[in-house]
């Protein structure tokens, strides 16, 4: 693992235990789909924990992040309430959007967690014009978009790229490249030499890293993120991991070459990072009491998300909008 | 005749306009090993190869814009969207070229090309992989609009669509993919795009409705009729062209009308039909032709509302039961 | 009181608003020098600065998607899209996103946002820069849709357009732009959203119509009544929300409607007014809503045939004189 | 001027005609949008000429061949015949479309002329797509695709080089840089170094060349359509020019630097191929006379123009579609 004056033992031990969270978030996202507790579409994080994380050990609450189908991550490293994404996954009165969006539409405003999003690469526009507004407001702020592997052949992420570097946008786009877009192998359906590349062609700084690298995660996007901050304008971190699970969490994955995904498993960033951790002198005990305190966190949240209340039916008419709004009824 | 279901009577179709014409292929996201969201190009990449069933990447507008110009180069694409939610990044494409580029060229080019983009609801996938927005490409001129109900119209009307010589957008329910149907296989021909299916005759009042209310429709028409509302369903199957014939005779045999359809119904395509219906059929109707669509809301997510959003046989009998 | 083009009235709205809310701003291709394709942002660059009045390059998935990560972020942009033609390719932003965003996030945001997009027919420009797609966003839960006709609607409208906390598209006619008006300038404050205005009253007959065609009705209603046929023109200036209430309140004392609007005539919003008059005040009609609409053909080119494509005065005459 | 074996004094005259019938056809479009004949917008080609001109005498006639808005130019490069363009222009029976196009719409699909754009960058996807018919029907061609400086920020333009280039498409990509978009400098709003970096980052061969200089576009077009022919997969060109008039028929430019345009002319193609073919032994007399029949043979579609006969109402509704096409009057 990458070492640096910045890895202080303390502050991984906190990012290992967020990244634990996510981990627990999702195995339980993962269960309660295949039980039928969770509807619609679960895109689990699981293996990637590291990239979210990492980044957003080095943001601000008010900075603000976008994100894509594979949001939940983003959101918990963000400081979005754990509690309430569950509820929302539920589809629950206390959910983080009321129940009315789901897994593919977390957000959480009030941390700067401007939504996942269903539809590829549409963050990467929004996430240029929410830095537009920063300078407007003459606003002290950065907006990180995450985007996948797949998602950078959308034109939107490219006219976006363009768009940051001509206006210098206080913006860092992160691409989390797991190799795969559901099942198809990117490199299969990206030409030249990737994300990087395409970005320095705009004139944007690009490094690619390893993304299960906690540490370099982390010390590469403190850096990148003050240099962003003292008005460098925009820049991006291609961030290099694996998927361990399918594309969402009815898929059973059998395109993988057999082994790959165990083959994977030693590189996944929290054994990785548990590794480091006993390096610097934390024990077998304290790294598994971690995980149980973040197990036992999420199973109450899960039993919380049985126990809340669905909405009503005239919650469903509710934020439309304020002109027009729809009334209960009136259309059946 | 052979029981199969929606997707696999897709697949079958495809498959037999594959063979049946080599400048036939696909193109979209995942086709090859996924074989589609609901397995409707399943195993169809390694009899055809890579390319005539093609694996894209995630580029809309380019999926769009490719087929419409394989189609002005001689061959008949079909363009997997996977979401007609995600076929509004190819929407420039598809409005501004594909439906004009015979027109605009006098004439000189053809676009004999499939939009395929599945619409409607299906447990909890909430408002950006829900919507069905059919309405928008029945206003646009040079297209046809083909919404596909049972498996057996699914294989039928796909097939009808690909030897169009008009770009077609084709919207199969995302609800459908597992619904089971009577094939005949021995059956080849395509159907005729424009002629609507009566799915149960009736005297005191025609439902028309297309697509995922298609059954829902007709489980309430039995109960009607047992009732002694004696009710005609006709599935539309094309929104355009719309089969007026067989609308407009079953109207003037019923004098009562309602359109069902499962998209918003602020500006669904149901205010068509009930429009032309008033306007020319005023003096045969007992009562005004009514509507019912969806509610002007996105589609929630939780599944307590998005039932909610849903038009259920219960409403559907209680709304035909306002007319008398 | 003062003459002013609908131009130049936007231009004044946009201006006052610009002055009165630092937040609010524009972006958008040659806003700078052009000025906007017919001065509609003339000089507000140098007035208000480059960063307020921002030249884009021709990136129109990233002016609306910008303007909706802008709204979100707490500024009221205008996102300029010249033509709404050009609009459809920023078509999933607008319905994916902008239109949901506050609904998918349970009410934690908004977006506060213009997508201004001009309509119809100027001249020769064709299939590409004619359309008239306003159905389409009015059947989109979430946005708001606006039509003006006259210069000092323009600048009423467009004001509320921008303090409207929910995204507005705002659709002016390019026909329009050098029509003159009488604007108060005195009088600063916006219109309100979704309520119509009578043109002209009168007893026989109700006409319903926006945009381009308020002018063209509102002749043909003079002769009309100068005929004997008292005909009431209501131009329904925002077709989302429509104003029910003027729109029923009229059918109720005249008995008769029409609504008439340049776009297509299949699956244009006339179908919806026509149907929710027909489905709620049937008894109250003396005969069939009918309607007026463009054929189902793409805009052409030439003179004479997009002539022939455009509703004349003689012809709405000739349509109400059937109602009697 | 650039020399090279494949300069005959014949082709190049040739060529040179092409280019006065490019230049009197948008002269005679201009005047005739100013005195109202032509309605609608047209965008001319004058002083850009040698692009289209040295491009396309590589090409075959089944070659294929996507344009934009300023499209006349490749038409007539591309063998459209000029009058059917001119009765066009006018809206009359006869033009290429019948009159239901006009000059954003000008096609000839019999020389492979896939159309002009009214839709910036809508070519790009389109001319990828036909390059895969080529390869599905192994036909012996390959597209052309003309696109301006200004259109190389939309996402569409991106994805499609990404496209051409996984598939190993046939299509050749040529950027007019006449360094302006409508009248905002591309400079300002292009981030990098501009579209044949953007190219190369997806693996595609990009070269910039002087595009006024005919012989140069002649002879470079010649190595690289062999290229693409005998399967090197996508190309890019880079032609820099400049449009000598303004945007369109109706701009008058005056946000040009003042004395800019004027000093352009000394570099614009016409001129310079003159004084290359006066080297090669070419009289004074003989250009002038190619000059004077090049004007007089598009005064004579003028002619033509004027007296073809307006198209029938009733054409207005063919060419519409075949299944649900709609029938004259019936929505009136
Ligand atoms: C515009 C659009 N096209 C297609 C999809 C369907 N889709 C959802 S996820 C996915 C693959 C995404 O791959 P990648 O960007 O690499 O992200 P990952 O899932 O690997 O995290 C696809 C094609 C979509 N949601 N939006
Ligand atoms: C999608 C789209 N956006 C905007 C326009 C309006 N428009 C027409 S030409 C033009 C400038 C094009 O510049 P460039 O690509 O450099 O070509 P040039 O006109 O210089 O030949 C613009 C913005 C359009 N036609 N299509
Ligand atoms: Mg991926
Ligand atoms: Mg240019």
């Amino acid at each position: 693992m990458a070492q640096d004056q910045a890895n202080e033992p303390e502050r991984v031990f906190n990012m290992y235990k967020k990244m634990l969270l996510i981990r627990a978030f999702e195995e339980a996202a993962g269960e309660n789909f295949h039980a039928g507790n969770v509807r619609g579409s679960v895109h689990q994080y699981i293996g990637e924990e590291a990239i979210a994380v990492g980044i957003c050990a080095n943001l601000r609450k008010e900075d603000l992040l976008t994100s894509y189908h594979r949001g939940h991550g983003h959101s918990i490293a963000k400081g979005a309430d754990p509690r309430a994404m569950m509820l929302e996954l539920f589809g629950r009165v206390g959910g983080t959007s009321g129940g009315k969006g789901g897994s593919m539409h977390i957000a959480d405003f009030s941390v700067g967690m401007l939504g996942a999003n269903g539809v590829i690469a549409d963050g990467c526009t929004i996430s240029v014009g929410a830095a537009q507004a920063i300078k407007l407001l003459k606003q002290d702020k950065i907006v990180v978009n995450f985007i996948g592997d797949g998602g950078i052949n959308r034109g939107p992420f490219m006219e976006a790229l363009n768009w940051a570097k001509i206006y210098n946008l206080p913006v860092l786009f992160v691409c989390e490249n797991n190799q795969i877009a559901a099942t198809t192998t990117t490199k299969t359906v990206t030409a030249g030499e990737g994300i990087a590349a395409r970005a320095e062609s705009y004139g944007i700084p690009a490094i690619t890293i390893d993304g299960n690298d906690l540490l370099l995660v982390d010390n590469t996007s403190a850096r990148i993120i003050d240099e962003i901050r003292s008005g460098s304008g925009p820049q991006l971190i291609q961030a290099m991991t694996y998927r361990l699970r399918g594309h969402f969490a009815h898929d059973k994955a059998l395109y993988r070459i057999p082994g790959e995904a165990e083959a994977a498993l030693e590189f996944e960033p929290v054994r990785r990072t548990e590794s480091w951790l006993i390096t610097q002198g934390i024990s077998e005990e304290e790294l598994a009491n971690a995980r149980d305190e973040a197990e036992q966190t999420i199973s109450q949240y899960v039993v919380d998300a049985h126990a809340a209340p669905w909405p009503d039916i005239a919650d469903a008419f509710t934020d439309v909008q304020d002109v027009g709004a729809p009334q209960v009824g009136v259309n059946s | 005749m052979t029981e199969m279901t929606y997707a696999q009577a897709a697949r079958l179709g495809l498959k037999e306009e594959l063979e049946r014409d080599p400048t036939v292929w696909a193109l979209g996201e995942d086709l090859g090993f996924e074989g589609g969201m609901a397995g409707q190009y399943k195993d169809l990449q390694a009899e055809y190869g890579a390319d005539r069933i093609v694996d894209t990447p995630i580029s809309e507008a380019t999926i769009m814009g490719a087929a419409i110009g394989a189609a002005l180069a001689g061959t008949r694409p079909i363009a997997e969207l996977r979401f007609s939610d995600f076929a509004m990044c190819a929407v420039d494409e598809l409005v501004n070229q594909a439906a004009k580029a015979r027109y605009m060229f006098g004439g000189q080019a053809r676009v004999p090309m499939v939009a395929r983009m599945p619409i409607g609801i299906r447990g909890g996938i909430a408002a950006q992989h829900s919507q069905s927005p059919e309405a928008w490409y029945a206003h646009v001129p040079g297209l046809v609009v083909v919404t596909p109900a049972t498996p057996s119209d699914n294989r039928g009307l796909l097939k009808a669509a690909i030897r169009c010589d008009d770009p077609v957008v084709y919207m199969e329910h995302k609800g459908l993919w597992g619904s089971v149907g009577e094939v005949n296989e021995n059956d080849v021909e395509p159907l005729t795009l424009g002629k609507a299916r009566i799915v149960k005759e009736g005297s005191d009042l025609t439902i028309v409705t297309w697509a995922g209310m298609v059954s829902v429709v007709e489980k309430a028409a039995i109960t009607l009729s047992e009732e002694g509302v004696s009710t005609e369903v006709i599935d539309l199957r094309t929104l355009w062209p719309w089969d007026r014939e067989a609308v407009f005779s079953s109207v003037i045999k019923t004098g009562r009308m309602m359109v069902v359809h499962e998209a918003v119904q602020v500006g669904g395509f149901g205010g068509e039909i009930s429009s032309e219906v008033t306007e020319h059929l005023f003096d045969n109707l007992k009562g005004p032709v009514k509507r019912m669509g969806g509610a002007r809301i996105p589609i929630p997510f939780s599944i307590p509302l998005e039932e909610s959003y849903m038009i259920s046989q219960e409403q559907v009998i209680a709304k035909a039961r306002s007319f008398f």
